[in-house]
């Protein structure tokens, strides 16, 4: 039996009146891979960065290598020798990368010393784990895949022995994810601990050694991985039986919704990020697009929603409304009175206003509608009305209608997202990573919405990393790679290795 | 020739006040805390380096005092911002107040002077330094003019300006202290992970910051005007600010922004009451703005959107 | 002791008891300071509020001061809540003076109240919103910093008008650089004069009906920012650009109309001022307003009703601080400002300074 | 008299003590106190409404004679004395209508033409030049004298005019003063006369590290900087106070409108111990003809606000 490298017993936090965990107790043993799996809310950041130190624990003890420990802040995590990947990178988007790495261990005075220090140091990681990154571009500039990369070197650059990871894979592709793994294990074996949060039960079974399964901030489960199967884990994470499978009937698609034509964008500096996209989307059909992130997929959405101006082509929606995008993007306002309906890749960004309540969040860009206008002023009493619903519909927890966008996690903060698009009822719906940051629970609530707009006869534009994702959903499936579409398969003769070859950029 | 290097050397002497209190403002404001109350300790700090000067009969007494006193002002403003989260603005705007109501009546109780100070004599002055062979070189076409305006015959604070701007801007770019003032205003929470202690960084910050206004105040009471006159930082604090957010937070620029007020508005000194040919005489008004147009031109002009550091203004809570 | 964290308190207790403990040390501080300068704090404080409200005129005097700092108060918070640091409000208080002026100057010989008043209002609005009409266009199409053009536009103003008093509108042969007076068709009805309507003999002071305006703005200001789609895409705008134009809001726009309203509501100080009080304009008759208006928005956290509560802190400070100064020659101009620091700093600033010590006395059994 | 006799002095926005006039005017009831042993009540002001409010007060608190120091109390002190027809007002440097209105107004352009004359006699450059506060004919007013005055000494005498600023700030710039002065020292000016209160001290701070001269305002100021300031514009506010408490104390006060000038010794030049040395007796011959043309009104020295225009540059 390996010895234990960390202990929590009876941690306990509360946020305001929600409690994020409950009387947590966690065994973490030195040498393993700990995976902690929950739905949203569950509270396993807030247990983990406790952990970091970012946040303070109301009561409960913390042992390292079985040392009663104090951690007042996340300088004495590091000094105990813990390091934490957060979900959302905790990264200077206007640093280079060996100035994010230095920063807080910058050795000397002056930073000349520290950063050609570092630079040495970092080339010796780059060799033991393979973690390519040039320690000279500009984070902000790099993909989450590479700025994720660069949170890790952050960590061991500070001699992490335990590190931890939230949600890793939530933001990256499978090819990427697997380099991950085999980072990972890489750590393992080289006798470090590892402690990765997600919600994917596919990586939890594929690379952990034990799984803690989280839910409404208490832990309900323990188990080696070896023991156990997904449908386990996913029954005893939502504490009912899922269904992993989308069960949908084969439907034959209807008239053409959204016609693309001829789209091509360049960059300020003229480089080409989309390259003559053709596609169609018809009633009753779900057309996904695969591909490496970073390939263009999400400035296809971007300009089809009207975020981005082309610099050519044009779309047409029902076979009459035609906008000419050249030059200029059409406006989001009209395109929404259109019947299309837009759920953006970058939801806390873009589809939220995190410091408006959910209620507030729920109009966002129907602000106009009649029905929650009354005279020259809202219906506050509609409004409300209008989120109680969304947070029924869609189980959004908590379920306080009154709160702030911010104070959800993500998962939720996703839902109330798509509640608000999908409530719309719109013609088209353009989709960007639907389930990104999501638990199980909310992705086969999502993935059956989605069936059944589809069903209903909507045209659906889907765009997201998860293979299985694409696989599950898709009716017809298009490939991207560099800014061009590589490839089309229909959904039934797609296989995971073969969209993965087109995503390469191999033809098939 | 002369009329050219004259106005350049009234630029330098206008500009120097300016130039600290951006510099000032810039520690503070690149670490995240906004930082209005550039007026009031520059205000504060004219008021407490003439008195102590004038009791000491030393300037650089005075100097101190007043780099204390607006230090002083700067660290009731990291409490506020820092330790306690309050809101940024309204603590300026207070410390603004609070200096321009207490001078007056501090000063009053001291020197019986309608809060003034008393003048200054030579002995508790800075005063213009004149460099070897000025004499001698000034009749030199080009040269003399140059070395005799420029170079020679400034006060001690100016020259010490001039050290000062390339060391802040190395100490912001190239220095520990510096990666960590700018890591804490861009993303405090990255700088806190990273194990860095927010608080303490923007404390430091504001020390600095506190510092610079010090001797700006001192330039004032104790150079310039050879003593404290209520009121006596006229605006400047919120033109350094300007020059700041014309320079987008970067110090040469900022330095830049506030020579080109201090130059604008030394010629608006010269043109004034100089009949024009045809146009005649340019009413007083009428000159006295161009400073203030020719900013605006050129913030619409060439110098376009400037971004703020990120996390500006916001107080560091780690909470959703 | 952990400084700084969102308040726990019931809201009542928040909205009551801590801002009062915040005034209570700010007087204790000024009260020191009067103290060494040799003069009895508890007096002074009496004759403070005795001289704020304790006497019709006093009270008339104070809600006229208060009426002028709803306007800029709300105007600072306008340009606020669009994500905008309005610092112009003197600039365009001033400029709101001359559309007053203008308007009388070309009517006010022939046309009746009843038109001259809604039409002098009107002037005032639209050149206070063209005054900030620019920096919010710069600001919007050229990025130019709102902070920085709205200082120079303040200048700009002071010259433009300095201008003008010396070469146009100054009566000729005389010192005063004042215009002429305004005929009574233009003047703002006094409170006195609407009292006497209802009977009531009111003292005689510079209130007049601007108040009800600055009352009713508020209402407004409040449904339109917190309960109509224009508030909405105000504080979408002010909070989350990326997210404004996610939904499809045209942020430019919205940032100017933010601006031009901010001016609007700045303007009408320039009506309580000229055709409440003087009934002409005074050079220097702006005197700060704009700037007081800053603090009173943030202390009143950009909501009309602390914005009223705060506007008359102010007020009260103002019209108390003369009657004291005129009994207590040694608390000067200075001292009560110097007391308006302290309360802002402690009142605004510190809001929730005291929250960690009474916390304990709140705590609700878990 | 059955209650004791009770004056008051009102000051405007430019506070008490403005190195100016309102500092003026608090000498004078200073003086009054010490001599009659009588005390004296003072209001300051800090905007516009509380012109008529103080006035008010203080007519209401029974103050027998108020003098408002500053023109723009002209129509405050207007409406007040309407309201209080017993009490007598006093407004210096402005004309209000009403009989129990006392109007006092200076020439100050016959004080100005007399130093002018001085500056022109002690600039060796024949460059002088008049700095003013915030740009208003009041202080045009002294510049033109100025003006006038230097010029008649010599025509060949160039004036330099700048005015401080556009804002009441100006009357407390002493760093602009200083530059001021410095930009008109580099053009070659070897005196300067300065009219903008706090402002003035930058500006003879400037004279004396440039080694040149200065000539000070309202009050003697001869001796802020002896050796630098060549002599003092005074304007007699102080006189004016003293003379209205006084009058209004022996029932001679009178309404209506006083002019002061060089004939009534209400402006004036300043000589004295400090500044002895400076001017020689030539000069000081040349200044005490003039002094006396103009008091027989052989020369007549225009008034910038009669028609907001002065005849030289
Ligand atoms: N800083 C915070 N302030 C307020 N509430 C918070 C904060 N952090 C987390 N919460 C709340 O605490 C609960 C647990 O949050 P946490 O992020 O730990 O859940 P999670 O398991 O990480 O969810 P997800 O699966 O979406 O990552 C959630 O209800 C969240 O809304
Ligand atoms: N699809 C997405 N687009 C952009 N950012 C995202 C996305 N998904 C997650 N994030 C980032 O992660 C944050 C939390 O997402 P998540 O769904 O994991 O909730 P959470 O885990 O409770 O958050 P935390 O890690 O702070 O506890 C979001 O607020 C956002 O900053
Ligand atoms: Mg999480
Ligand atoms: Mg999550």
């Amino acid at each position: 039996m390996a010895e234990i490298a960390i202990e929590l017993t009876g941690i306990d936090k509360r946020f305001g009146d929600v409690h994020a965990n409950r009387n947590v107790s966690l065994t973490i043993y030195q040498g393993s891979i700990h995976g902690i799996i929950g739905e949203n809310g569950a509270g396993k950041s807030t247990l983990m960065s406790i952990l970091y130190g970012y946040y303070q624990a109301d009561s409960g003890h913390i042992q390292v290598r079985q040392q009663p420990v104090h951690i007042r802040n996340s300088h004495d995590a590091i000094r105990l020798g813990i390091g934490m990947v957060h979900q959302h990178f905790m990264l200077v988007d206007n640093f280079s990368v060996l100035e994010n790495i230095v920063l807080g261990a910058e050795g000397g005075f002056t930073l000349k010393s520290g950063l050609d220090a570092a630079r040495i140091h970092l080339k010796q990681l780059n060799q033991d784990y393979g973690l390519e990154v040039d320690p000279d571009a500009i984070v902000g500039q790099l993909g989450v895949g590479l700025q994720q990369r660069v949170e890790i070197l952050k960590a061991l650059y500070r001699g992490a022995e335990v590190l931890i990871l939230d949600e890793p894979t939530a933001v990256l592709t499978p090819q990427e994810a697997d380099h991950l793994f085999r980072i990972l294990r890489a750590l393992r074996d080289q006798g470090k601990t590892v402690v990765i949060i997600t919600h994917k039960l596919r990586e939890v079974i594929d690379v952990t050694d034990r799984v803690t399964v989280m839910r409404a901030g208490e832990v309900v489960g323990n188990v080696m991985t070896a023991d156990v199967d997904k449908e386990d884990l996913a029954d005893l994470m939502v504490g009912r039986k899922v269904n992993l499978q989308v069960e949908k009937s084969t439907r034959t698609p209807g008239e053409v919704l959204l016609d693309v034509r001829h789209v091509s964008l360049k960059d300020k500096r003229g480089v080409e990020l989309l390259k003559d996209i053709n596609l169609q989307v018809r009633a009753g059909e779900i057309v996904g697009i695969a591909g490496v992130s970073g390939n263009g997929q999400s400035e296809l959405l971007e300009v089809l929603a009207g975020m981005l101006p082309a610099s050519e082509g044009e779309m047409l929606f029902k076979g009459e409304d035609l906008f000419r995008l050249k030059g200029h993007r059409p406006k989001p306002s009209i395109l929404r009175e259109k019947g299309v309906a837009h759920i953006p890749e970058d939801r806390s960004r873009e589809g939220l206003v995190k410091t408006f309540s959910v209620f507030e969040n729920s109009i966002l860009g129907y602000h106009h509608d009649r029905d929650i206008q009354k005279g020259w002023l809202y219906n506050r009493t509609a409004l409300i009305e209008k989120a109680k619903r969304f947070i029924q519909q869609f189980d959004i927890r908590p379920t306080n209608p009154l709160l702030r966008a911010g104070q959800l996690s993500g998962g939720n903060q996703q839902k109330v997202v798509l509640a608000r698009e999908i409530d719309s009822n719109p013609d088209v719906l353009l989709v960007g990573q639907p389930t990104r940051g999501v638990d199980i629970g909310a992705i086969e609530l999502i993935h059956k919405q989605l069936v059944k707009l589809r069903d209903e006869g909507k045209a659906i534009l889907l765009v997201s990393v998860e293979l299985d994702e694409i696989l599950a959903l898709s009716d017809r499936i298009l490939v991207m790679a560099g800014g061009r579409i590589t490839g089309e398969v229909p959904a039934h003769e797609a296989t995971a290795t073969g969209l993965g070859c087109l995503m390469g950029g191999v033809q098939s | 020739m002369d009329l050219l290097f004259s106005i350049l050397e009234s630029t330098l002497r206008a500009a120097t006040p300016l130039m600290l209190a951006s510099l000032a403002g810039l520690f503070s404001e690149r670490s995240g805390v906004v930082d209005i109350s550039l007026e009031g300790k520059i205000l504060a700090a004219a008021f407490a380096s003439a008195s102590v000067a004038y009791i000491s009969h030393s300037p650089w007494m005075g100097m101190a005092a007043g780099m204390g006193v607006a230090v002083a002002l700067a660290m009731v403003h990291a409490f506020v911002s820092v330790t306690y989260n309050g809101n940024q603005l309204i603590s300026g705007m207070a410390i603004n107040i609070i200096a321009s109501g207490l001078t007056p009546v501090l000063g009053l109780a001291w020197f019986q002077q309608g809060g003034n100070s008393p003048q200054l004599e030579s002995d508790m002055r800075f005063h213009e330094i004149a460099w070897p062979g000025v004499d001698a070189v000034r009749d030199i076409p080009f040269i003399g003019p140059f070395y005799s305006h420029l170079i020679s015959g400034h006060s001690i604070i100016v020259y010490l300006t001039f050290i000062i701007i390339p060391v802040v801007t190395w100490f912001i770019y190239r220095s520990r202290f510096g990666l960590r003032v700018r890591a804490v205003g861009e993303n405090p929470h990255a700088a806190d992970t990273a194990g860095i202690s927010v608080a303490r960084i923007r404390y430091t910050a504001l020390f600095w910051g506190g510092l610079l206004c010090g001797m700006a105040g001192t330039f004032l009471s104790v150079y310039q005007t050879g003593g404290f006159i209520r009121e006596m930082s006229a605006g400047k604090g919120f033109l350094a600010l300007a020059a700041l957010i014309f320079g987008k937070w970067r110090p040469v620029p900022a330095v830049i922004g506030c020579l080109l007020f201090a130059f604008f508005d030394a010629i608006q000194i010269r043109l004034e009451g100089v009949s024009l040919p045809m146009v005649g005489e340019v009413p007083s008004q009428l000159i006295q703005v161009i400073p203030y147009v020719l900013t605006v031109l050129l913030m619409a002009g060439f110098v376009g959107r400037a971004t703020a550091p990120k996390a500006i203004g916001v107080p560091f809570v780690k909470s959703r | 002791m952990k400084f700084g964290q969102p308040s726990t308190l019931p809201r009542w207790a928040q909205l009551s008891v801590l801002p009062l403990l915040n005034l209570l040390a700010a007087l204790a501080i000024t009260g020191l300071v009067v103290w060494l300068i040799g003069e009895d704090p508890w007096e002074c404080l009496k004759l403070l509020v005795g001289g704020a409200f304790g006497y019709g005129e006093g009270i008339g005097y104070t809600l006229f001061y208060t009426t002028g700092y709803i306007f800029t108060g709300l105007s600072v918070a306008a340009a606020f809540h669009a994500g905008l640091f309005n610092i112009g409000g003197e600039g365009q208080v001033y400029i709101a003076g001359l559309g007053v002026s203008l308007a009388c100057y070309a009517f006010d010989s022939f046309m009746p109240a009843v038109f001259m008043v809604p039409l002098t209002i009107m002037a005032s609005m639209l050149f206070g919103a063209a005054w900030a009409f620019m920096p919010g266009y710069l600001q919007a199409k050229r990025g130019s910093h709102i902070v920085v053009t709205t200082i120079m536009f303040n200048y700009i103003a002071a010259a433009l008008m300095g201008y003008l008093f010396n070469r146009v509108l100054m009566e000729k042969g005389g010192t005063n650089t004042a215009t002429r007076a305004f005929a009574e068709a233009s003047w703002m009805p006094s409170m006195q004069q609407m009292g006497g309507w209802l009977g009531l003999t009111l003292p005689n002071t510079p209130l007049n009906a601007s108040l009800f305006i600055a009352l009713i703005c508020c209402v407004l200001f409040w449904l339109v920012v917190w309960h109509s789609k224009w508030g909405f895409e105000l504080r979408t705008v002010g909070t989350n650009e990326q997210a404004a134009r996610f939904a499809g809001m045209n942020v430019s726009k919205v940032v100017i109309v933010a601006m031009c309203f901010a001016g609007a509501l700045a303007g009408l100080a320039a009506v309580n001022e000229i055709l409440g009080s003087t009934h002409r304009m005074n050079m220097t008759f702006t005197n700060g307003i704009g700037f007081v208006g800053i603090a009173v928005a943030l202390m009143g956290r950009n909501h009309p009703v602390g914005i009223v509560l705060s506007a008359l802190l102010f007020g009260a400070l103002t019209q108390g601080g003369l009657d004291l100064s005129l009994d207590k020659p040694n608390i000067t101009r200075e001292m009560i400002i110097f007391i308006q620091g302290l309360i802002i700093l402690f009142c605004g600033a510190l809001e929730n300074l005291f929250e960690p010590f009474i916390a304990p006395l709140f705590k609700r059994k878990p | 008299s059955a209650k004791n006799f009770t004056p008051a002095v009102v000051y405007d926005q430019a506070g008490k003590f403005d190195k100016s006039f309102n500092e003026m005017a608090y000498k004078g009831a200073e003086r009054f106190k010490k001599e009659t042993k009588m005390n004296y009540r003072e209001g300051q002001i800090a905007n516009e409404a509380q012109k008529e409010q103080v006035l008010r007060n203080l007519a209401r608190k029974d103050a027998d004679v108020i003098v408002a120091v500053g023109f723009s109390f002209t129509q405050a002190v207007e409406t007040v004395a309407k309201e209080f027809p017993k009490v007598k007002f006093t407004l210096i440097d402005s004309v209000a209508k009403g009989d129990n209105v006392q109007n006092i107004v200076f020439k100050e352009q016959e004080g100005s033409f007399l130093v002018g004359i001085a500056a022109a006699e002690a600039s060796k450059s024949k460059k002088v030049g008049f700095i003013g506060g915030m740009d208003f004919p009041l202080i045009r007013a002294f510049g033109c004298g100025y003006a006038q005055g230097a010029k008649y000494d010599n025509k060949a005498v160039e004036v330099f005019q700048n005015m401080t600023g556009t804002t009441p700030q100006a009357f407390n710039d002493p760093a602009r003063g200083t530059e001021l002065a410095k930009s008109q020292f580099d053009r070659g000016a070897d005196v300067v006369f300065a009219a903008a209160g706090g402002t003035g001290i930058g500006v003879y701070q400037a004279a004396k590290d440039a080694k040149k001269f200065a000539i000070g305002v309202d009050s003697n100021q001869n001796y802020v900087q002896p050796g630098t300031m060549l002599t003092s514009m005074v304007k007699r506010v102080d006189n004016a106070v003293y003379g209205a408490f006084k009058s209004a104390q022996d029932g001679s006060w009178k309404a209506g409108v006083t002019v002061l000038g060089l004939k009534e010794g209400g402006v004036d030049w300043a000589l004295d111990s400090f500044n002895r040395k400076l001017i020689s007796p030539a000069v000081e011959k040349k200044i005490k003809d003039a002094r006396n043309e103009i008091i027989a009104g052989k020369i007549q020295v225009v008034d910038y606000r009669a028609n907001n225009s002065c005849p030289v540059q």
